[in-house]
């Protein structure tokens, strides 16, 4: 089966073409079937390569497909590689995938035929790139991915192009990108310099050919990349702009997948990152400030979609955490938990979005629950998830990196479990504003407010049954021993990867079980009880409004950098350009001009004055001949 | 007599010429002051041909050594003349339509 | 010794025929038979079939590159007698005596490009400044024309005082006028030369090489433009075939010092002619001004004196002297000689417009043109010398210079509207004209056609 | 002081002082009457140098035919008169230093001509400039510029008459 | 034979084509003309050796031969030429020009012109080429150009024709220090000279060079010139032109003069840097589509300047490659902002906005291209960026930094001009109507499927290039 991987992103390319040329001249439900079921093949696809891996003593295959770059000191393979780690991934992807695709032939049903085509076109290019970016066999495949993600997340964002904001969010979120793919970049050179080859196996495999600073450097740079991608602290900014894309991509690529990719490129290069401390040590405590800082900003958003937007940002952040913390299973598994419940997060907020008319704001919501029973149920479910309460999945993966964080220190565990309580709190501010309570929104609205159809609520109810028993996969060693069926499946492709963790003792682990779970049920509570009677609809103040306003860190950017970029470029263009190189080529004719122009005047018309210049040029001359030696320093200018 | 007489003789006389030439205004005496400048140039190769002459003495060619240098100025005569009678004509030619010979005057070309 | 008599025959011939035929159409038509007669014959003689074979006592020496340099004359005299036949009439009424005239020029011509005595370079710059002090003023009725007649003139014979007075000083040195003799000596003595430097400013005089070019622009612009024509090319290039023979032995000798006198002499030259003639808004005296700056690029064979720069001279005086003859057989038929006089001009005439823009892309020295094959010798020939690559650098800047001016008229004539006014012109004319934009384009694919002759 | 430097000297001081007037007239009548003087006194060098020949001809071409021929042309003008206008008086400042300038560094670079240091003029000897030895190398040896001159004569004639005929 | 023919068919053609007057006809013969180029150019891909040369006696006193050779660059180089044109013939077929015969002889002329300069193996003759085929460019760009074409037109000539003088100079002073007094390519690469003069002559062809691609700081004519020359010409300008510059630099500078190359590849590769950020920041604040593209060029040319000088063989194969890609992509680009002028008389962005509505096509053909000038993945010019940067990466790891800092910038103005262009509100909703022909549709997607192809497959090109590459390294060692 694994020989059959190339099928795998062929799939989604082929709905891409079908559905991008054909946007015109096909029907509706021919883009949604053609859309979904490439998806659905892909995904049957790597069921039967899941299973074939999940076989004990399944070597990594590569899957050798062309030479892409062939050169005389290096050659670059377009290769794919099966193994456990991308084929998780690989079922991660298209599992999702699918069921968002599902959901989206409904909820974008709207939508004219082109753009209908043109919108399933661009999410199967996704899911092809995203494919390409876990399934590739060395760095460069993997680049061709993760630039194709960000290409087809820009094209997403952007996908009601009509709307400057919206465009302006995809471009923003394009170039954040751009920025993290440099360092990638970078980190791709300087292995390639160094090595001469970018395929995995060789590169683990000589990686004590590097030294401490290039696998610091290298790291490092590799984990700009996955800040730009997975959008950490600096250039996590992007992420909440690009909620503008309809919200099935949101939940797609802004959730479950695309942001997911430094992780997984971390993970993939987990034998570097663990010769580099320095680097983890890094990672981790970025992950775990993106996580708090998100989470506060989350606390007073009332977009629904902006709450989820940073609600991921801060839980990529543990997951950074924990790949800071060396707990490498814990990050992946939170990337499988959080791809459930996010996405169900998302596309329940598409649920609501969609039966409110486009309403977005929380604060215009409210009482939705006897409206829309099935998308109540699976938000609650979701939000459960995330909040960490056991046994739903996001329990078992928060506390596993909460218990590695521990381990490395208590510091990053304690405001790891307070940011849990966070999220508790703010998930259910959310949840409470928009499911509970009397409806605020209009009379229009009201009337029209309905569950949305089955195309849309079976993916809700399959995600939210993933949600619920996905923790099941990693129980944690507390609870029985050798029950965890991840860290085992994943053991072959990541070194030394639980070893902290075994050695906290079963009591501590329950007690750090209690606290972060204690903390949210606290926050829960705190949360319902304060919003369900209350809804906070005025505008924040003090420490809210900084909240609100997202710490200004956007404003800060265009203070510092875009600004400064941009007048730095007009400056260039007005100044340095017209007047400074222009103006000395310019310069020169002008000169050449003038002097023409003085030059001129010497040919004054007179006899007489032409023989006194003649007399006087004699007389220089003679001089110059007779005496010049004198002069000699002067005049040698000319002889070379 | 020593020639470095003769020779600071025609090149005061030249440098006279000159000095009219840059002078004065009257085409005429211009033209004057060139003819001053081209006799200075015959007295020095008459000069010099009767120096050569002197250093040839003894020799084989005594008999027309330096004898070029007085041809030479015969020729210049001879062209002197003919530019003199084209010069001439040149000038009246000019007073004919300015009825003026000063060189001041002649300005409709310039730049 | 071919050319020096038949010309001067000619001459008396142009002349009679002035006397004896009254049509004027006719005398255009002898004196070209005349002057196709003259270059057969000279072209004889460079085959070493001489009519004349004259014991000229070393006064004169007949050279493969003397003679390769009469044919060039000839031949562009004839080209330019052809175009402009028709335009010489209407400068003054004695077109017979400018047709004897322009022979006797070519006598002088004959005589400077072969001497090898000084006595031999006067009488040869004599005759050929003569005629051509008339020749400026033939046009009698033009204020202009008398002007730079006079002022020619004057200048003119201020330099030939100069040159005297070199060369007698030259003479007071070596007791010789035979520029090979004194040549051998080595190293000149202080006499010599200041005798060589007199010299050296009388020629630049005659070839307008800056800073005694001052009467070439007034001149040029004054006469009439045929004359001018004939000027700026036939005679020009043949003041440079002059000079390098002296220069070959003579000045060399100084050493650095004649490098560093050529040197800012070739500097000023180019100078002064690129640098004014960008601002001139008549496009006849701009070609005046032009006229400077191409004896700047012929002035670097004088520096170089070397195999290269004798071939490069030949190829500078064909390329030049024939674009600038086509480019003045065309301005002579205009009445407004200023740049908006050529606007508009490719609409009207062209066939013309895109044979000017031949000439004129010669004249800067572009690639598949003879210009540019003129100045990559002259370039080459000092590069050769391996001194002094800071002369040539100055010198392409100055090239670039040069392209804008010429440019300016293409400009003119291709991209700006307007109304020109250009007296009518024959078939003949055109044909011509394309044959001597053929040979531009042939010389600059080609430049060997002309130069193995130097070789036979 | 021998004769022959006496007379040296004297004509030298002649052929300046002549020169000088030319300069000086306003006149320009008198201007050519002293540039007569100047050749004059420039034939009495050639005397002196025994270049008889040379001295005659000097005489006929320039004092006699040249001179005449402008003051022909001075006459046939009417410029006789004092009217010439001055030139700014700077430029003729301008012109008499540039012209000594030339002067003082011509002399200067012949004072360190060795060839002719100690050389001296043969005067009062010698016969080259005899009238009957000229005129054997002039027509043997010659035989070729002194045809050639008939050209320039030629033009110059055909010149003097394009230019001097009236239309 | 296959390079004379190469030469020689847009040559005479070009000459034809002035005596054509009827406009149809001319545009038929021209396009006609272009493919048989085409056709004779492919062919020469799969000959080798004696076919793909020829030599013959031309100026025997100059010691020049009439030497034309094609290896792999020059392969590459002449089928981006013998490819764009018809390309460019074809989707500018609306295009309505006053005296088309001349257009188009020049035009032909120009081919004619750069076809030579890829060919030359004889300095002399490189230089003849060189040359040809600006002054056909120069009336193109003053007699079809926008408003201000002519005092710009002349600044780009002069601009060059002095570079050239200078190069004159430099070709005049190493002809005279090889060996057996030759102009070619083989003799020049036994030049014996002392290490100044290397130094010295090296800028003079260096400015030559620098001018024509154009390198930081001699760029300035270049804006403006594709600003106002007709599109057809831009698309010769800057798809095949600024390619003369690199070409040549890897044909001539390297051989001659490798010491010196390695001395001087520092400062070189710091002022192509330079350039790389400096044209990317002037270019996000044009608002003229033509002139942002322009300083974009810049960038990208900068790039491939640098990577010249580091001296890997890698890196080279990647300014080769990168020499097409960048062709395509640039001329895709043309094909679009040409579509737009035309039908809509505007190419300020402050006067356009919304067009992917009007004109989905040219959009998605438009992004596509704009995809591919940053080099995004799966494109062609991501392999020649990725083995240029990598190259400068390894050369100079600050070099390097500094220069992937364009990569964002790049993102930056591109995507602007996109969104600025294509999406948002149409503007001036009434009088907008944008039909895309059917030729210019076509003409981009064979663009497309080049880059695409180009993207996916690029190793056949590659391989084409190493000969070059092995050769002038081991020259370079």
């Amino acid at each position: 089966m694994s020989k059959l991987v190339y099928l795998v992103p062929l799939f989604p390319l082929i709905g891409f073409l079908i559905n991008g040329l054909g946007r015109k001249s096909l029907s509706k439900s021919l883009i949604g079937v053609i859309g979904s079921g490439v998806i659905l093949a892909s995904f049957a696809v790597s069921l039967g390569i899941f299973f074939e891996v999940k076989q004990d003593g399944f070597q990594p295959q590569i899957i050798h497909l062309f030479d892409f770059i062939k050169v005389e000191n290096f050659t670059i393979p377009f290769s794919f590689q099966v193994d456990q780690l991308s084929s998780l991934f690989l079922l991660i992807i298209t599992g999702v995938g699918f069921l968002i695709h599902l959901y989206s032939t409904s909820y974008m049903h709207n939508e004219e035929t082109q753009h209908y085509g043109r919108y399933f076109a661009y999410l199967n290019l996704f899911v092809f790139s995203m494919l390409l970016l876990v399934l590739g066999a060395n760095y460069l495949i993997m680049f061709i991915g993760w630039e194709g993600v960000g290409l087809c997340s820009y094209l997403l964002i952007g996908y009601w192009f009509k709307n400057n904001n919206y465009n302006y969010a995809a471009r923003k979120a394009f170039v954040m990108n751009r920025i993290g793919d440099v360092g990638f970049l970078l980190a791709v050179f300087w292995i390639l310099s160094k090595l001469g080859t970018l395929s995995y196996n060789e590169v683990f495999a000589n990686a004590s050919a590097f030294s401490a600073f290039d696998v610091t450097a290298i790291t490092m740079l590799l984990f700009v990349g996955a800040m730009g991608k997975s959008a950490q602290i600096p250039l996590y900014t992007w992420l909440p702009d690009a909620m503008a894309g309809p919200t099935p991509v949101s939940a797609l690529i802004h959730a479950a997948t695309m942001v997911t990719a430094g992780i997984y490129m971390i993970v993939r290069s987990n034998v570097l990152y663990t010769m580099a401390p320095t680097t983890q040590a890094v990672v981790a405590v970025v992950g775990l400030a993106t996580a708090f800082l998100a989470a506060t900003i989350a606390l007073k958003q009332n977009d629904i979609k902006k709450v989820l937007a940073y609600s991921t940002v801060s839980q990529l952040g543990y997951m950074f955490l924990g790949l800071g913390v060396g707990a490498y299973t814990g990050a992946v598994f939170h990337v499988m938990t959080h791809a459930f419940f996010k996405a169900l997060l998302f596309l329940g907020a598409g649920s609501v979005i969609h039966a409110m008319g486009n309403e977005q704001d929380i604060r215009m919501m409210g009482g939705l629950k006897k409206y829309m029973p099935i998308t109540h149920i699976t938000f609650l479910l979701a939000c459960l998830a995330i909040s960490g309460i056991p046994p739903f999945s996001g329990f078992f993966s928060k506390d596993e990196i909460l218990a590695a964080a521990y381990e490395h220190n208590k510091v990053l565990w304690l405001i790891g479990a307070i940011t849990a309580g966070l999220t508790a709190f703010y998930m259910f501010r959310l949840y409470v504003m928009t499911f509970m309570g009397q409806f605020r929104g209009t009379h229009e609205q009201e009337h029209h407010l309905h569950e949305s159809p089955s195309a849309m609520t079976i993916p809700l109810i399959i995600l939210a049954i993933l949600s619920v028993v996905g923790g099941f996969v990693g129980i944690p060693e507390a609870f029985a021993h050798n029950a965890h069926a991840l860290e085992h499946f994943l053991s072959p492709v990541i070194v030394k990867s639980t070893e902290t963790v075994h050695h906290l003792d079963t009591g501590t682990e329950y007690m750090l079980m209690a606290i972060s779970v204690g903390l949210a049920i606290v926050a829960i509570i705190y949360a319902w009880t304060r919003f369900s009677k209350k809804p906070e609809i005025a505008e924040p103040e003090g420490a809210g409004k900084f909240l609100a306003n997202k710490w200004y860190i956007d404003e800060l950017y265009d203070r510092v950098i875009a600004n400064p970029l941009v007048a730095l470029g007009g400056f260039l263009k007005n100044v340095v350009e017209k007047s400074g190189i222009d103006g000395i080529v310019n310069g020169v004719g002008r000169g050449v001009n003038y002097a023409g122009r003085q030059i001129r005047l010497m040919q004054s018309g007179q006899v007489g004055n032409y023989i006194l210049l003649m007399v006087l040029s004699m007389v220089l001359m003679i001089i110059l001949v007779f005496y010049g030696n004198n002069l000699n320093p002067l005049l040698n200018y000319f002889s070379k | 007599m020593p020639i470095t007489y003769y020779i600071v003789l025609s090149i005061v006389l030249f440098c006279i010429g000159v000095v009219g030439v840059l002078t004065r205004r009257n085409a005429i005496i211009i033209f004057m002051s060139i003819e001053l400048m081209l006799n200075a140039a015959n007295l020095l190769l008459v000069a010099f041909s009767k120096m050569h002459n002197n250093s040839a003495i003894g020799t084989a060619n005594a008999a027309t050594a330096g004898i070029d240098g007085q041809l030479f100025v015969f020729f210049i005569m001879v062209v002197a003349a003919a530019e003199v009678c084209v010069g001439l004509s040149i000038i009246v030619m000019m007073y004919r339509n300015t009825h003026s010979v000063d060189v001041n005057f002649l300005n409709r070309l310039k730049n | 010794m071919n050319t020096i008599i038949l010309s001067a025959i000619f001459g008396v011939v142009m002349m009679f025929t002035g006397i004896f035929i009254h049509n004027r159409s006719v005398y255009k038509t002898v004196s070209a038979v005349a002057l196709l007669v003259l270059l057969v014959f000279n072209i004889a003689e460079s085959h070493g079939s001489a009519i004349f074979n004259i014991d000229t006592a070393n006064f004169l020496h007949f050279d493969p590159f003397g003679l390769l340099f009469n044919s060039i004359c000839i031949f562009s005299t004839l080209i330019y007698v052809m175009l402009s036949g028709r335009d010489l009439e209407k400068a003054g009424n004695n077109t017979a005596e400018v047709h004897a005239l322009i022979f006797f020029v070519l006598c002088g011509i004959g005589i400077v490009t072969s001497y090898t005595n000084l006595l031999m370079l006067f009488i040869g710059i004599e005759i050929l400044s003569i005629p051509l002090y008339i020749l400026t003023g033939s046009d009698k009725k033009n204020l202009k024309g008398n002007e730079a007649a006079l002022k020619y003139f004057l200048m003119g014979s201020f330099s030939t005082g100069i040159l005297l007075m070199g060369i007698a000083m030259l003479y007071g040195s070596g007791g010789t006028f035979m520029v090979e003799r004194v040549a051998k000596e080595g190293m000149l003595s202080y006499l010599s030369a200041l005798g060589m430097v007199l010299i050296f400013i009388a020629l630049s005089f005659k070839v307008s090489a800056a800073p005694f070019h001052f009467w070439t622009p007034d001149v040029y612009d004054g006469a009439p433009a045929v004359i001018t024509s004939f000027m700026a090319t036939v005679v020009k290039v043949a003041g440079f075939a002059a000079f390098i023979r002296l220069i070959e032995g003579r000045l060399g000798s100084m050493g650095s010092q004649s490098d560093r006198l050529i040197g800012i002499v070739i500097i000023l030259t180019l100078a002064f002619g690129n640098l004014t003639a960008v601002f001139q808004q008549s496009v006849k005296r701009m070609l005046a001004y032009s006229s400077i700056a191409q004896a700047g690029f012929m002035l670097f064979a004088l520096f170089a004196v070397n195999d290269a720069a004798k071939e490069g001279l030949l190829l500078y005086a064909a390329a030049y002297s024939l674009a600038t003859i086509g480019i003045f057989s065309v301005l002579a038929k205009m009445d407004d000689m200023t740049l908006e006089g050529f606007n508009g001009f490719s609409k009207s005439q062209p066939l013309i417009a895109a044979l000017l823009a031949i000439f004129l892309l010669s004249l800067a020295g572009i690639p598949l043109t003879g210009g540019f094959f003129a100045k990559y010798y002259m370039l080459a020939s000092v590069v050769k010398t391996g001194k002094y690559l800071g002369l040539v650098i100055v010198g392409v800047l100055f090239a670039a210079v040069s392209a804008y001016y010429y440019f300016k008229v293409i400009q003119a004539m291709y991209f700006k509207e307007g109304n020109i006014v250009l007296a009518p012109v024959t078939n003949r004319f055109k044909y011509l004209l394309v044959f001597v934009a053929f040979l531009i384009v042939l010389l600059g694919v080609f430049p060997n056609s002309l130069l193995s002759f130097l070789y036979f | 002081m021998s004769t022959t430097e006496i007379l040296f000297w004297f004509l030298s001081a002649l052929a300046l002082v002549g020169a000088t007037m030319v300069l000086i007239s306003k006149n320009p009548v008198h201007s050519i009457l002293w540039l007569i003087i100047v050749f004059f006194a420039i034939s009495g060098h050639y005397v002196l140098l025994n270049a008889q020949f040379l001295a005659i001809v000097n005489l006929i071409v320039y004092a006699g035919a040249i001179m005449v021929l402008f003051l022909f042309v001075v006459m046939l003008m009417n410029l006789n008169s004092d009217s010439e206008p001055q030139k700014n008086k700077w430029f003729k400042i301008a012109g008499a230093i540039s012209g000594g300038c030339l002067m003082l560094i011509m002399i200067d670079v012949i004072r360190d001509a060795g060839e002719i240091q100690h050389a001296k003029a043969l005067v009062k000897e010698g016969n080259i400039g005899l009238i009957k030895n000229l005129g054997m190398v002039l027509f043997k040896e010659y035989v070729v510029p002194f045809e050639i001159s008939s050209v320039l004569f030629l033009s110059a004639m055909v010149g003097a008459v394009v230019i001097g005929k009236k239309d | 034979m296959i390079p004379v023919l190469l030469i020689v068919i847009p040559l005479v053609t070009g000459l034809i084509s002035f005596l054509i007057k009827e406009e149809r006809s001319a545009k038929a013969f021209a396009l006609l003309s272009s493919v048989a180029t085409l056709a004779v150019s492919l062919i020469s891909l799969f000959q080798n050796g004696t076919q793909n040369s020829f030599d013959a006696s031309w100026l025997p006193m100059l010691g020049s031969r009439f030497s034309v050779s094609l290896d792999g660059m020059g392969k590459i180089l002449t089928l981006l030429t013998a490819v764009s044109f018809p390309i460019i013939f074809a989707s500018t077929y609306n295009n309505k020009y006053k005296s088309p015969n001349a257009f188009y002889g020049f035009m032909l002329l120009t081919q004619a012109g750069l076809m030579g300069v890829f060919c030359a193996m004889d300095l002399f003759l490189f230089y003849f080429f060189w040359e040809l085929a600006l002054i056909p460019a120069y009336f193109l760009c003053s007699k079809w150009g926008g408003e201000k074409r002519i005092p710009v037109t002349f600044k780009f000539f002069v601009y060059t024709f002095l570079g050239s003088l200078l190069m004159l100079v430099g070709i005049l002073y190493v002809y005279y220090k090889t060996p057996d007094h030759s102009f070619a390519i083989n003799s020049l690469r036994n030049l014996a000279l002392t290490a100044s003069e290397e130094n010295f002559i090296f800028w003079l062809f260096f400015i030559a060079f620098a001018i024509k691609m154009p390198v930081f700081p001699f760029h300035t004519w270049q804006p403006d010139t594709y600003e106002q020359a007709p599109t057809a010409v831009t698309m010769v300008l800057s798809g095949i032109m600024v390619k003369m510059g690199v070409f040549a630099v890897i044909r001539w500078l390297l051989p001659m003069f490798p010491a010196a190359s390695v001395r001087m590849a520092d400062i070189v590769m710091i002022l192509a840097v330079i350039g790389m950020i400096y044209a990317s920041l002037i270019a996000i604040r044009q608002d003229d589509m033509k002139r942002l593209v322009a300083y974009s060029s810049i960038a990208h040319i900068g790039l491939m300047a640098a990577t010249m000088f580091t001296g890997s063989s890698a890196g080279m194969q990647g300014v080769i490659f990168q020499m097409f890609a960048h062709g395509v992509n640039i001329i895709g680009l043309w094909i679009v902002i040409d579509v737009i002028e035309q039908q809509l008389g505007t190419r300020k962005f402050s006067q356009l906005g919304g067009l992917a509505q009007k004109a989905p096509v040219l959009a998605i053909m438009f992004v596509i291209m704009c995809f591919a000038n940053i080099a995004l993945p799966l494109t062609n010019s991501f392999v020649g960026e990725f083995l240029m940067f990598n190259s400068v990466f390894r050369h100079s790891v600050i070099i390097g930094a500094v220069a992937c800092i364009s990569i964002i910038l790049a993102a930056v103005y591109t995507l602007w001009m996109v969104q600025k262009v294509f999406y948002g509100e149409v503007r001036n909703e009434e009088n907008i109507s944008l039909n895309v022909p059917v030729n210019t549709q076509i003409m981009l997607g064979i663009l497309v499927a080049m880059v695409i192809i180009f993207g996916v497959y690029p190793q056949p090109m590659i391989n084409l290039t190493s000969d070059t590459v092995t050769k002038i390294i081991a020259q370079t060692k």
